[in-house]
């Protein structure tokens, strides 16, 4: 990748944010299990970075995917998982759908102010028996005059008490084939009827506002329909697509930075008469993690450059995600260990950083659904398996 | 291994045990980060479940120690790890040199009422700069009259603001760093002693864990466990108990891992199956319980070699080395088939994930039992490399 | 596993016949790709070596299982591991069947003479579209008159060239593909017999491997081992012991691969040390030992079980998968630290790696074990996957 | 990576090259244990794969190394590593330095033969106690008036017994510093007092020519010296960064072939009632390995893409041969797993790829090594490390 400039310039931006603004607040909101999502994205919109590879037209940069990827990998920087992934949420998960499919009214309406970072949002797919099984979901949106008629029950919901509208996938043809009769719909999440629940407790990513959210009869105009109605199964995993591009842009540089306060850690710390990194043990094992990372950045960046140049990325997508996951766990874990007792510490980095990114095999389609996806777009998936 | 019809009744005892005293209030323990090690002890005390090897001059039962790992094996049936790892520190890591190496006034002030519930004893041999690397400890006891005056900080002392006493290597003299320590009983009410701010870890939450501070205390020179200067040695020979002890109670807290995970997969729901129809998912758990299988023969092993007399450190340090391997990735190939749940705080094989991450690091880390088997085997090469 | 004087003495005798009768011979075996299955066999016969574990009925000594365990164990010793597989298929893979269920005339006629070494024998199980599928096979025995009119092909045949007699798993009736099968014993000079070329293979060359046809073959029906349409039982339980065996062979094959690695290593110099002296080879080493000793403790462990009677289907299946495992793993990471004369081919340890690598395939790809453990442990879910 | 038409052709071509030429004869060259080298290099240098990054004043293709990289990346699905192997040592292994650093007249007289593909090269470093230390060799070269006179042996020389000439790094200075003491030499293989010997028997690249070398007084001429004298460790170090791009390039298609054929038999081949494919076990650790191979994949351009653009290499083409290594074990060994018993015989094309691949991790520098040149670069190898 030759970086121009431009990507420069956003780099040093989305830099200067999180080593400035976020990384001096995130021990703070990691204690309090919350982070001022409004203020965050405030600043962040100030900044540009909420919509980089947008459309201009509703307050985006109108830049190609790849300067969009050079803030996410400096977001990976934050040393707050939950924080990184909150932003994530209001750039790369909910908005693309409605930034491409949404009506020119409903992207003035919703689009343009998250942009600007005035108003925060929140996806709404996951609901209690239907995690990656996403065509699973019970949620139902009734036609009823002019309105949607919403009930059901949303899980995991990241931003989920202090957003200001959900990008939601629900059932608006209960009967028809899983695939074909979803939408995704727009919810302000001050309508009546809606309830949000925080009881979720998290071993990671404590500083994300995570909540489960309720809707009881919850009326919304048909217009906050994005695109056509039944197409939201379709949209939604066009959208899952950059989500998972984005899993894989976010990890590198927070495992970069468990790698580096390792090396910084037992460079100083002294067993058995010599510094821990003097163990060819250890700095043997860092080079091969080091190795595994650089591999997970060449494969994001080579996504990304599929992407853009209009290739179909969904495969190449799925396997960031896939050894995004595999080395969010495998790299925390070993370097952790060099920590010893310390790295079973709490308010630790690599700690936070161990449990934190435990998430990135689970959350936004597990690693098994990512490997029954490349099966599938490889044919080799049986056509009665289970996945 | 063979087991008799009293071994079966003495794990049924301790089964029932757990599940009765301890399971019960987790929940609350976990919370409260603190459990009632004297309360708890107490009722073990009287069940005869302390020192269960120990000879009867100690206040034990002079049994093999096949019942002290039967005791650690279905301790590992809380679901709290934190609780049998206290419990662990009283009967095995503690007081084992004491048991072998001090004289009988020793073990009627300290050992049997430790042994029938009465004290909490802890054992003091890391520091904020010394853990995996023992020798190189800076605590001090250095002789006034007949008394030591004790300079210095320990750390990661689990039972260690609740604990009447503990088992503290100090160094007594100069000489050469294996030859110049000693194991001295003190006594944590002692004036010059400070326990500060519970240490916050990730796991392990129940566990009462402290740093003590020795400020100029003095202790009388009758508390010297055995010969001075040998404490680096009584102490690599306790260690030998405690390595066994944590491989032993892994087995069953891996097993619970397992036997959680298959109950909730079989349950939950999935692309029209149960995630356990999966035969990715089953297939895992398969390869998983090999593994458990595995630890399980060498530690069964280790214990044969130690009940017949042999020396087990080979066998009982790649116990331990297993042992820490399998809590890293057992617990961790369990939580994925939660999916969210397993991200959850209050699930027992998300509790595990982050209470077994000790494993490998306490009791000597897994590259210390790298270390020790390189040498033991003449692997080692000439240099330290 | 408590080790007597008399167990040492017989592990002395094996490995003194390993020694003076096979390794001298292995580089000419190897490079012939065949060795004198009828001599080697007979020299074991003369020492008591074949049949240990077997009744006096049969031609045994009537000794515990944990003396074929040695015997598996100390061949583990051979510079290549085609030998120990012949062995173990004339002791533990082709004849358990016969021992357990076959009439004393047969025994007389077949077994008494294999465990004496004056015949040798195969076991026929696999065919060119059954291998881990046992169920599935083809080969069928029509009875006609007093006969059996066998007709098929089997595949994988070790002893293949040289076997006398065949212990011949055929259908012999229509029925449930579990209960429609019988174990034969088929003399291979029979008519309709044929024996193709060798199949050539990456590793264990020194072993005899062949496909054998049988085209209208005639044997009595007096050659059926125990009851028509059991064989599919009998084979699981026979399986059982080719198993354990297997996993039993690993240990001393395995740790050869590692003393060799430790002896070489200590003796390669680079930049300026051992290549032993570095500490990334020597902790691999040190893991690699703790990994074959929890094998070990495992299979000593599943040995107790057989010998006391009990089920050890789920600790064999366990052990077999492990030593499936550590047959990939273990000489693969040896051979690395051998440089590039680990890529040459009259390598020790590069012979394993080639030798090895049937492990996980043969006698139950380590895949059918996973099925296994999952059936037997109640985690294989509802549907098959 | 964007790929231009003239990447497209020299794939191509270079696609026809292996699966035309080269695979209907690879079985009975494998089967004789030797190729003929002359022939195969031959028709290469017709076709102009020989010289494609090297200058068009010798014959080169004068373009950069993105369209080598396509041309090794096909060449890694010849069915025959040794072949492979020993084409990469004619293009890729032996060549460099002289082409970079080589005087007209000895490029005239040696560069411009071997990219027409007239003459057969060899590159000679290892020794029999110096393989991955390279420093350590033994060989030297002293000078006698305008002669060098050499003694010494060299062990693993692909391509040994047929090459016309070899690229021979000895001491000049026995003396001198061990990095600064030594040179490359063009060494024709006629001269008096060479003799090969091929008694190495190897347990993969079967096809492969690999001989002992001895040197015995043998001369040459002065000029024969590359670049300059005492230079010759470092342009090995630099020659070998070609070498490890080279690696990671190489092993790409053969991996891919390997999944493919797997995939292939195991759709055919039925146990329990169904194609071995249908497990979920099988079908979804294929899917965790092709993640892989499209990480080393995406991590080999990404070197390339350095590389081509004047960033230093170093690091990732280390990374490169490390990571090509570590996978040449992992995919052949899972994938041999799921062919059973045919999986354990000779002709198996499974079968041959885990026997040759093998060596990836231990030629050309072992992976430890590569691990020590990562610590290296990164900073963390203790001064007094043994590596």
């Amino acid at each position: 990748m030759n970086f121009t400039p431009e990507h420069d310039a956003i780099r040093a931006t989305s830099k200067r944010f999180v080593e400035e603004y976020l990384n001096p607040q995130c021990d703070e909101w990691e204690a309090a299990g919350i982070f001022p999502a409004h203020d965050v994205m405030k600043k962040a919109g100030d900044l540009g970075l909420l919509g980089i590879s947008r459309p201009e037209k509703w307050g985006g940069g109108g830049l190609d995917y790849s300067y969009e990827m050079v803030f996410v990998e400096e977001l990976g920087a934050v040393r707050s998982g939950g924080v990184g992934m909150a932003i994530g949420v209001q750039t790369n998960m909910a908005v693309p759908a409605l930034a491409r499919f949404g009506s020119d009214e409903l992207r003035e309406e919703y689009l343009r102010p998250t942009l600007a970072g005035d108003q925060v949002c929140a996806i709404g797919v996951s609901e209690p028996n239907a995690g990656s099984d996403v065509a699973a979901i019970k949620t139902t949106a009734i036609k009823d005059g002019d309105d949607y008629v919403i009930n059901g029950q949303k899980m995991w919901i990241t931003n989920g008490t202090q957003a200001d509208w959900i990008c939601l996938l629900c059932n608006t043809d209960p009967d028809g084939h899983k695939h074909a009769n979803k939408s995704l719909i727009i919810v302000p999440l001050d309508a009546k009827g809606v309830t949000r629940e925080t009881k979720i407790d998290k071993m990671g990513m404590r500083s994300s506002d995570t909540a489960i959210i309720f809707f009881d009869d919850v009326r919304v105009p048909r217009r906050n329909l994005i695109g056509e109605e039944g197409a939201g199964f379709t949209y939604q995993m066009l959208q899952f697509q950059e989500e998972r591009i984005y899993a894989g842009g976010a990890a590198i540089k927070g495992l970069e930075l468990v790698i580096e306060d390792t090396i910084e850690y037992t460079r100083q710390r002294k067993t058995f008469g010599t510094p821990i990194l003097d163990n060819q043990s250890v700095y043997f094992r860092l080079c091969e993690l080091m190795t595994e990372v650089e591999a997970l950045k060449a494969l994001t960046w080579s996504a990304v450059d599929d992407h853009i140049n209009g290739r179909d990325a969904t495969m190449k997508a799925s396997m960031c995600k896939l050894k995004a996951g595999r080395l969010g766990r495998e790299v925390t874990d070993s370097c952790l260990q060099y920590w010893g007792g310390q790295g079973f510490t709490w308010d630790n980095p690599v700690n936070r950083a161990y449990r934190d990114s435990r998430l990135t095999s689970i959350g936004g389609g597990a690693d098994e659904i990512m490997l029954g996806i490349i099966a599938k777009l490889k044919g080799i998936s049986p056509s009665k398996a289970l996945s | 291994m063979q087991f008799t019809h009293e071994h079966e009744e003495f794990r049924r005892t301790v089964a029932r045990f757990v599940d009765d005293e301890i399971n019960p209030n987790v929940a609350e323990w976990e919370h409260s980060e603190m459990f009632p090690a004297h309360e708890l002890f107490k009722k073990m005390g009287d069940l005869g479940l302390l020192g269960v090897s120990r000879s009867e001059s100690c206040g034990g039962l002079e049994l093999g120690w096949e019942y002290e790992m039967i005791l650690a094996e279905e301790l590992g049936r809380s679901q709290a790890a934190g609780i049998p790892m206290a419990i662990g520190v009283q009967t095995n890591m503690a007081t084992p040199a004491l048991a072998n190496f001090g004289n009988d006034e020793q073990k009627e002030e300290w050992l049997q009422p430790t042994y029938a519930g009465d004290m909490v004893a802890a054992i003091g041999v890391s520091e904020p700069n010394a853990g995996s690397d023992v020798a190189s400890i800076k605590t001090t006891a250095r002789k006034d009259g007949d008394d030591y005056i004790i300079n210095g900080s320990k750390m990661w002392i689990t039972n260690g603001f609740q604990a009447d006493w503990i088992c503290l290597l100090a160094n007594t003299g100069e000489g050469s760093k294996h030859s110049n320590k000693s194991l001295i009983i003190v006594p944590l009410d002692a004036k010059g002693v400070n326990r500060n701010d519970r240490i916050k870890k990730i796991g392990m939450k129940a566990s009462d864990t402290a740093q003590i501070f020795f400020d100029d205390v003095r202790v009388p020179q009758r508390n010297l466990i055995g010969a001075e200067g040998q404490g680096f040695v009584y102490q690599m020979q306790q260690f030998q108990e405690e390595r066994l002890w944590l491989a032993s109670q892994c087995l069953k807290a891996l097993e619970m891992c397992v036997d959680e995970t298959v109950n909730y997969a079989r349950e939950r729901k999935i692309f029209g199956g149960s995630v356990l129809d999966n035969q990715w998912v089953h297939f895992q758990i398969a390869e998983v319980q090999t593994e458990i299988e595995a630890l399980r023969s060498l530690t069964y092993r280790a214990v044969e070699e130690m009940n017949e007399g042999r020396d087990a450190t080979l066998l009982a340090s790649m116990a331990k080395l297993k042992a820490g391997r399998l809590c890293r990735t057992v617990p961790d190939t369990c939580l994925q088939f939660w999916g969210g749940q397993g991200f959850t705080w209050d699930n027992v094989v998300s509790r595990m994930y982050r209470d077994m991450r000790l494993m490998p690091i306490g009791g000597g880390a897994d590259e210390v039992m790298m270390r020790i088997i390189s040498k033991m085997t003449g692997t080692a090469g000439s240099k330290r490399g």
